[in-house]
């Protein structure tokens, strides 16, 4: 391992070089056939440096980036998430546009690595603003209205919940001795309003991870955002949300049993709502969202585990990680790679397998997790649990209809397979589920026996339970969310310009009548008729005869 | 003959001088004028950051000429003055540039030229005042020498824009002259003093100060457009785009806020002012044309009335940083007086590019504006992220300090204030965004001007960009030695805050 | 009451007769002879006063005004005259006349 | 050198000078401008060189012709009247170069010698020390004034003419009738010997009440300025000047030196009702200036409203402060420098457009810039907006307001600034719009423009020398006397 913190700057500069060189027209050329491999520098540096920091001197607030091991785990995750999308956005880049594209996904990449290594807040706010807005300015280049509506929710958002996140931060910052994470961990600490701020920081970082309520952006733009773009997003989402747990919110420092409880209850709501819509989405990538507000569940319940006993921290922390790293690259990969069957029936079998590997992965992430709480909370080791079933049982049923769809289009004339080569898809399906698996095998060598034949149990019972509901279908397709929520705002925002207008045309009448009556020249008419009448010889002299007596009167008087 | 005494004098000379002999010149010299006004800028940088380095090594600057026999005109580079100094002559460089470009063939811009540079030397004047009489004197000739600036272009709607401008600004001139003259008389000076010179005063005048300082505030909070007396910004919209960039976004409003530090922290003393209890209704007025200004920007369909209605909300951010009189916080609220100038001027300058080169008035206009001309338009981004606060660019920093300091100040309503604004820019600026970079281009703009290859003639776009940078510079290197938090938090504890 | 106080109120009478008729009449020739009337009056008071010193040798200066006084009084008549003259050749008639009523 | 210049009697050269100079340019028409012009400039030498007298050997005293003050006629200059003398010589200085270019060769020969004996009748009666004195140099001033308001001939010329003779005659006699009274009771016209007789008897307060009646009728006060706006409108362009700058401020000089000196005996009511009269001035004026038309009507209703500054400092002299005095002789002097440049302006924009009317001032900016920024410079001072003199004025009138606690004419005097800044920016606002109707003009000699810019310059340039100017005022010790004796 190297010992160089210097080089983790150059996971910055390379993606901005690369974006200013695809500006700037003389190097056009040159920087777009070497941006699909801008993530490659992070990716060398998450597996060859050590940990470490590096100080810059002139930035923000005397910040600097930290590197870490969860900096580390996520660093790598987004590396091979952003190298995904560089691959398959020149495997698929449309010709329209592309220098705009390919700067906004290279802004986007630096932003993520920046959230992976930022040391203090404010840098860390940056890179989820900086992120943010590339991705919306990728992502709303469609064509159609649907996704830009989507996206358009997606953008109010990110962008309240950053206002919130901001605010929490200068709550910490009046506390915090200094800017970075450590301090503002502190600060958490003594605060005295808990709950006001941990509410600040759940609405704040949820929004981005589907937190129940916040939710209804995550399916419409999961269906909606391009080939391309969906690992980038998987990798933004991840980040955004978890980074911002790991190191803002003091864990395993601060006791707080009745938020734990009331968390407690959150999750397993989160969890019965999320089969329920499970249950209802019949497109493959909506239930993959609903597959995240599941992680996101088992992630809460886990937080309130600790909140109840902070000592499980200093033993979970690292599993915890890697577990999530292992969710996300599954995730990503199921996003790319779900509906791939249809184009190569020769793959066919290999695709079978990759799948169920990926399933399987995906629900042994939070099994493995269960030995921590087994002697401790029961609570959470049913949440887990009950979480992986309803994974393994949602994945299982979108593939077998997948699978009943193919039969139905092979038998009606086969289905036209569509020009864009998948192989690419192919590849990075597998190859990103191989990855989640090397992830994954710290956690399985914790496995107990007992748990891994439970789980094999789990695995076939929800078997059974999906090829016996794959008929079932909802009578009307699942409404997109967000419209709902549009048409709330269209209508306010209408109701609001009404109100305007006519206050407008109220004052203008006001100022015309007041101007009309009181305009100083109808004032001042009054005062030249005096003016005329003052003019005249015998009215003058009469008061200057008046001025005299008056001052000698004056005199007399008071002699 | 010690130099220290003369610098002040030839910095506000430094502009004065080009501008009377612009004053004198035929129309069709361009060249000896351009000449002229980028030597007066560049002289004038120069004597400003020699000041800067001196002050930083702790020297002495002052210039001092009778005017009465016992009260006399004070030039005086303190940390504060030079930060607005700095800020003005930077600024003025780049506006020159962009109005040469900006005038190319139009009428009478002799008399253009040189009214500029008396602004600039007022504003410049207003900042190194170092008496109350000096900054009163500065502070009016910015009213003279911006009024013709308005009626440039000698339509009815200009004459009338200057009607109302004046009707505003004189009426605040003489509420200053009837404060000043109070003052005189109760405390028989008037110099600018670190932590204010009326702490000496008998109880019994301490309803004459608050009234005193109701009059001063109100005076100054005409230019601050603060809520009742905001009215004459929009309006002033009317001028040339480097008249409403350089002066409504940067020298006349800010020499209105910068009047109320100077007020608050160098006439009335902060911890002053603040047990006189005369702070907190300066702080509601300003959170009020916060919200105001940001709720009346949001359905302005004109561009620059748009981003004059944002103007008269983000200035008051100062006057509130002000009013919390907590040492964060003023940090907050001066560095506010740089990163809005940096932020505002760019989207000005943008405005006036769009208006020039497509003959874009409306906001509705603006669909699909980021591709035709993509580099203003990147300019114009940055500056509305800063202005909404968005991390990378300068305005995150200020909202965070202001933040920060009313928590530190106990005053927790200002976060609501301060969340509530972020949230109106956002609602204001996004959709501009938007309609520019994602929505379809029209068919064919109102009047369409072709510069060759690049989007716009040279001297348009590089001062949206320079300032842009800036800007995004300021956000992010604000912990090198002279960036504009490091300075203000130089004048918080040099002048405000020693023990 | 000895005599020259009787001049004194005399002239004083002739002063405010003067005054009245500057006053009432419109035609500017009565306005000039009122203004020759007043100014007789004046010349009175002052040599009425004129008796102060105790002797019977009158005092010089109230003497030396009044001259003064008259070759002001008449070179002032002729300037009133000529202007007079002039004004009517131009405007017809020897009326001051009031702003006509301005158009507003 | 020193020593000549320190003994030669200026008073009487600035009296004798100017009369010659008339008479030369009348017997010599052919040569009238130059004439005029050296001895403009020679009187402009002496008021210096009395100025270094004063300040070298104090007051300047002079019997004529060897007799003694309560029979002969004595010369006196202090440094409130050297300050009016310099008032004389700038204004006068600036107004004549202005004419040399402005009247043809007709009007030119009548104007030199009139305005060359009005000014040595302004000279004598700066110099005068004795009220009977004072009455011949008004009649002088005022006949003078007429002759010269005549001077052009047009129906409205002659009109004003004929209105500001009567006006002036009236006052001179009601002044007369005062003199005669103060004669009878103190038996002396000499002022410091009144000055030391004078009691409170019913004569001398019917003859206070006379004089000042008078006085204010020739100062155009408030309810007696029916007179001023149509001989200052219809008079050609320089007279008008002279007669706006110096004339009116002739007799409030009287009434100041009187009011300085002899009526020291005085009453609260007397100082208020001119007090009240000048504020009721500077409001009123100023309301009818807004709504003129035409732009001499304005500035001559703007010199009702400027002249109701001057007798606020009755009031405020009851307590006798030094700052009062100082601040009117400072408003005076402000006054007449931005005045004057203000009616050469109107002359130039009347040479030039043929009309004044303010609403077709059509571009006049881009075509007349001088003439303009002389407006624009005059009207900075006339509104006592900082760099400028009138603001010195008006900082002291308001500093000596707020020390009695008179906060009524504090008031009145933002007020006033105020609405004078309303009337200044209604013109400079027409100056740069199109008007309507448009005209071919006339070009402007250079010598007009650049002598109404020279005295608006030296208006705004007045503002900085506050100090030595106020050292000049100090001479004499009348000023301090009142200042140091009450």
């Amino acid at each position: 391992m190297i010992d160089a913190p210097f080089l983790l700057s150059i996971i910055i500069i390379m993606p901005l070089l690369l974006a200013v060189g695809v500006v700037v027209s003389v190097t056009q050329r040159v920087a777009i056939k070497i941006a699909p491999w801008a993530a490659l520098p992070a990716l060398l540096a998450g597996l060859l440096l050590d940990d470490g920091k590096l100080q810059l001197p002139g930035m923000l607030i005397n910040s600097y980036l930290l590197f870490d091991h969860t900096g580390r785990l996520f660093l790598l995750m987004s590396a091979i998430l952003w190298l995904a999308t560089g691959l398959l956005h020149q495997a698929h880049s449309g010709a329209l546009y592309a220098q705009q594209k390919i700067v906004f996904k290279l802004l986007a990449m630096t932003g993520c690595f920046f959230m992976s290594l930022a040391g203090d807040v404010l840098m860390f706010m940056t890179a989820t603003t900086l992120t943010g807005y590339s991705l919306y300015g990728l992502l709303a280049q469609e064509k159609n209205t649907t996704t830009r509506e989507a996206v358009n929710v997606m953008l109010v958002v990110l962008v309240v919940s950053d206002i919130v996140l901001f605010e929490l931060l200068q709550l910490l910052g009046m506390h915090a001795v200094s800017v970075d994470f450590i301090a503002m961990r502190q600060a958490f600490v003594i605060t005295e309003q808990m709950n006001v701020q941990f509410g600040l920081l759940l609405f704040g970082l949820g929004a981005k991870i589907g937190l129940l309520g916040l939710h209804f952006w995550l399916i419409p733009v999961f269906i909606t955002s391009h080939l391309a773009l969906r690992p980038a997003l998987i990798s933004f989402v991840f980040s955004a949300g978890f980074i911002g747990w790991l190191r803002l919110f003091p864990l395993g420092e601060v006791h707080y049993p009745a938020i734990g409880e009331l968390l407690q209850w959150g999750a397993w709501l989160m969890l019965g709502y999320a089969l329920l819509l499970g249950v209802r989405q019949i497109h493959r990538r909506g239930v993959l969202a609903v597959l995240l507000m599941i992680v996101t569940a088992l992630w809460l319940s886990i937080v309130a585990a600790i909140l109840i006993q902070p000592e499980l921290w200093l033993s979970l922390n690292r599993n915890l990680v890697s577990a999530v790293t292992q969710m996300g690259l599954v995730l990503s990969a199921l996003m790319i790679g779900q509906g791939l069957h249809k184009h190569k029936p020769a793959w066919k079998h290999r695709y079978a397998l990759t799948l169920w590997l990926a399933i399987f992965l995906l629900t042994v992430a939070p099994i493995s997790l269960v030995s921590h709480f087994v002697s401790v909370n029961s609570l959470t080791v049913a949440s887990l649990w009950i979480g992986a079933g309803l994974m393994m049982f949602i994945l299982w049923r979108t593939h077998f209809m997948l699978l009943a769809a193919a039969e139905a289009s092979s038998k009606s004339g086969g289905h036209k397979m569509r020009h864009t080569d998948s192989s690419v898809t192919h590849y990075l399906f597998s190859g990103l589920v191989l990855v989640g698996l090397m992830t994954a095998v710290p956690n399985l060598k914790m496995l107990s026996m007992f748990t891994v034949f439970s789980l094999f149990l789990l695995l076939g019972s929800m078997l059974v339970l999906a090829w016996l509901t794959r008929f079932y279908k909802p009578t009307e397709p699942s409404q997109l969310m967000s419209g709902f929520i549009m048409q709330q705002f269209k209508q306010g925002r209408s109701m609001i310009m009404e109100m305007t207008q006519y206050l407008d045309i109220y004052s203008n009448r006001l100022q015309k009548s007041i101007k009309k009556r009181f305009s100083p020249i109808f004032v001042l008419s009054h005062f030249s008729r005096y003016e005329r009448s003052l003019n005249r010889w015998s009215v003058a002299l009469i008061i200057m005869v008046l001025i005299g007596l008056l001052v000698s009167v004056q005199g007399l008087l008071n002699q | 003959m010690n130099w220290h005494t003369w610098i002040p004098l030839f910095v506000v000379v430094s502009s004065l001088l080009p501008g009377l002999i612009i004053f004198g010149l035929p129309e069709e010299r361009v060249g000896l004028r351009t000449i002229l006004n980028l030597t007066g800028a560049v002289i004038k940088l120069l004597l400003v950051s020699w000041m800067i380095w001196g002050v930083y090594q702790g020297d002495h600057f002052e210039t001092r000429v009778a005017l009465l026999p016992d009260l006399d005109l004070v030039l005086r580079a303190g940390p504060l003055a030079l930060f607005f100094v700095a800020l003005s002559t930077i600024l003025w460089l780049v506006t020159t540039i962009y109005a040469i470009g900006y005038l190319e063939g139009s009428p009478n811009r002799s008399r253009f030229f040189g009214f500029f540079s008396l602004c600039v030397t007022a504003t410049v004047g207003v900042a190194l005042a170092g008496n109350l009489i000096t900054f009163l004197l500065f502070y009016e000739l910015l009213t003279l020498a911006t009024y013709p600036l308005i009626v440039h272009r000698g339509t009815d709607t200009a004459r009338r824009a200057g009607q109302t401008y004046l009707r505003y600004t004189i009426f605040g001139g003489a509420l200053i002259l009837l404060g000043t003259v109070w003052l005189y008389q109760l405390t028989g000076t008037l110099e600018f003093t670190p932590r204010g010179f009326l702490t000496h005063i008998d109880p019994q005048h301490y309803p004459a100060l608050k009234i005193i300082f109701v009059l001063l505030i109100a005076g100054l909070g005409v230019k601050a457009a603060l809520f009742p007396l905001h009215g004459w910004l929009p309006q002033a919209m009317v001028a040339p785009a480097p008249v409403s960039a350089l002066l409504h976004a940067v020298a006349v409003v800010k020499a209105g806020a910068f009047g109320i530090v100077r007020v608050v922290y160098d006439v009335f003393g902060v911890e002053f002012s603040a047990d006189l209890g005369v702070t907190t209704p300066l702080a509601w007025i300003a959170a009020f044309t916060i919200i105001y200004g940001s709720l009346r920007a949001l359905f302005q369909d004109d561009l620059k009335r748009r981003l004059a209605f944002s103007t008269v909300s983000q200035v008051s951010y100062i006057a509130l940083g002000v009013a919390i009189a907590g040492p964060i916080a003023t940090i907050g609220g001066v560095v506010h007086l740089v990163h809005q100038g940096l932020m505002k001027i760019t989207l000005f300058f943008c405005a006036g590019n769009l208006a020039e080169t497509l003959g874009i008035h409306k906001v509705s206009e603006m669909n699909g504006v980021g591709r035709r001309m993509p580099w203003t338009m990147a300019a114009f981004t940055v500056g509305a992220l800063g202005m909404i606060g968005a991390p990378p660019v300068a305005g995150f920093i200020s909202k965070w300090y202001l933040g920060v300091g009313a928590l530190e100040a106990g005053q927790d309503w200002v976060l609501l204030v301060l969340m509530g604004s972020s949230l109106l820019n956002c609602a204001y600026f996004l959709p501009i965004l938007y309609s520019a970079w994602f929505k379809p281009t029209p068919k064919s703009w109102p009047e369409e001007h072709h510069f060759g290859r690049q989007e716009t003639a040279w001297a348009l776009l590089l001062p949206p960009l320079i300032t842009a940078l800036m800007a995004l510079a300021a956000g992010l290197m604000t912990g090198l030695p002279f960036s504009p938090l490091e300075w203000a938090k130089i004048i918080a504890e040099r002048e405000f805050y020693q023990p | 009451m000895n005599i020259p106080m009787i001049y004194a109120l005399l002239g004083i009478t002739l002063f405010s007769v003067g005054l009245y008729g500057l006053i009432v009449r419109e035609h500017l020739l009565r306005k000039i002879l009122a203004l020759n009337i007043m100014g007789s009056g004046i010349f009175l008071v002052l040599v009425a006063l004129g008796k102060r010193s105790v002797g019977d040798l009158p005092d010089p200066v109230p003497h030396a005004m009044v001259i003064t006084g008259i070759v002001v009084a008449v070179s002032a008549t002729a300037l009133a005259l000529t202007l007079m003259l002039k004004l009517v050749e131009v405007s017809g008639s020897a009326v001051l006349h009031d702003a006509p009523k301005e158009r507003s | 050198m020193g020593g000549l210049l320190s003994d030669a009697h200026w008073g009487v050269l600035l009296i004798l000078l100017p009369l010659f100079g008339g008479l030369c340019s009348f017997l010599w028409p052919g040569a009238v401008k130059f004439i005029g012009l050296a001895t403009v400039s020679a009187v402009a030498l002496s008021v210096v060189g009395l100025g270094d007298q004063l300040l070298t050997t104090g007051v300047y005293h002079h019997a004529v012709g060897g007799w003694g003050a309560p029979l002969g006629i004595d010369l006196y200059a202090d440094g409130l009247s050297l300050f009016m003398l310099m008032v004389n010589a700038l204004v006068g200085l600036g107004v004549s170069i202005y004419a040399l270019d402005y009247f043809d060769q007709g009007e030119a020969r009548r104007f030199w010698p009139l305005w060359l004996l009005l000014l040595g009748g302004l000279n004598a009666l700066f110099l005068s020390a004795d009220i009977f004195n004072l009455y011949v140099t008004l009649e002088i001033v005022g006949l003078a004034g007429v002759g010269l308001a005549s001077l052009s001939r047009s129906g409205a010329a002659l009109d004003g003419a004929m209105r500001y003779l009567m006006a002036t005659l009236l006052g001179s006699l009601c002044y007369l009738l005062g003199v005669a009274l103060l004669y009878h009771s103190a038996g002396t016209v000499d002022i410091p010997l009144l000055a030391e007789r004078l009691e409170s008897t019913p004569p001398v307060w019917a003859a206070l009440g006379l004089i000042c009646a008078g006085l204010a009728l020739k100062t155009a006060l408030f309810p007696l300025h029916f007179w001023l706006p149509k001989a200052h409108a219809s008079a050609s362009a320089p007279v008008s000047a002279l007669l706006s700058a110096l004339v009116v401020k002739a007799s409030f000089y009287i009434l100041l030196r009187l009011w300085l000196e002899i009526f020291s005996v005085r009453t609260e009511g007397v100082d208020d009702l001119l007090g009240a009269l000048g504020m009721a001035a500077i409001i009123w004026g100023s309301l009818q200036a807004l709504q003129q038309t035409r732009l001499k009507l304005m500035i001559a209703y703007s010199t009702v409203s400027q002249m109701g500054y001057l007798f606020l400092v009755f009031p405020l002299a009851a307590a006798g402060a030094f700052s009062a005095w100082s601040a009117v002789a400072y408003l005076i002097l402000s006054h007449a420098l931005a005045k004057s440049s203000m009616f050469l302006v109107a002359g130039n924009l009347m040479h030039f457009g043929g009309h004044d009317r303010i609403a077709d001032l059509d571009r006049a900016v881009q075509r007349l810039p001088i003439t303009v920024g002389a407006f624009a410079l005059a009207g900075v001072s006339i509104m006592g907006l900082p760099p400028s003199g009138g603001f010195i004025g008006k900082w002291l009138l308001l500093n000596e307001a707020l020390n009695q606690g008179r906060w009524d004419l504090v008031i009145v005097m933002m007020i006033g600034g105020v609405l004078a800044a309303a009337y200044i920016f209604k013109v400079l606002g027409f100056a740069f719009t199109q008007a309507p109707v448009t005209h071919e003009p006339k070009g402007v000699p250079a010598i007009m423009e650049w002598s109404a810019l020279l005295l608006a310059v030296a208006a705004i340039v007045l503002g900085f020398l506050a100090s030595p100017l106020m050292l000049i005022l100090g001479i004499g010790e009348t000023v301090q006397l009142m200042g140091a004796g009450q």
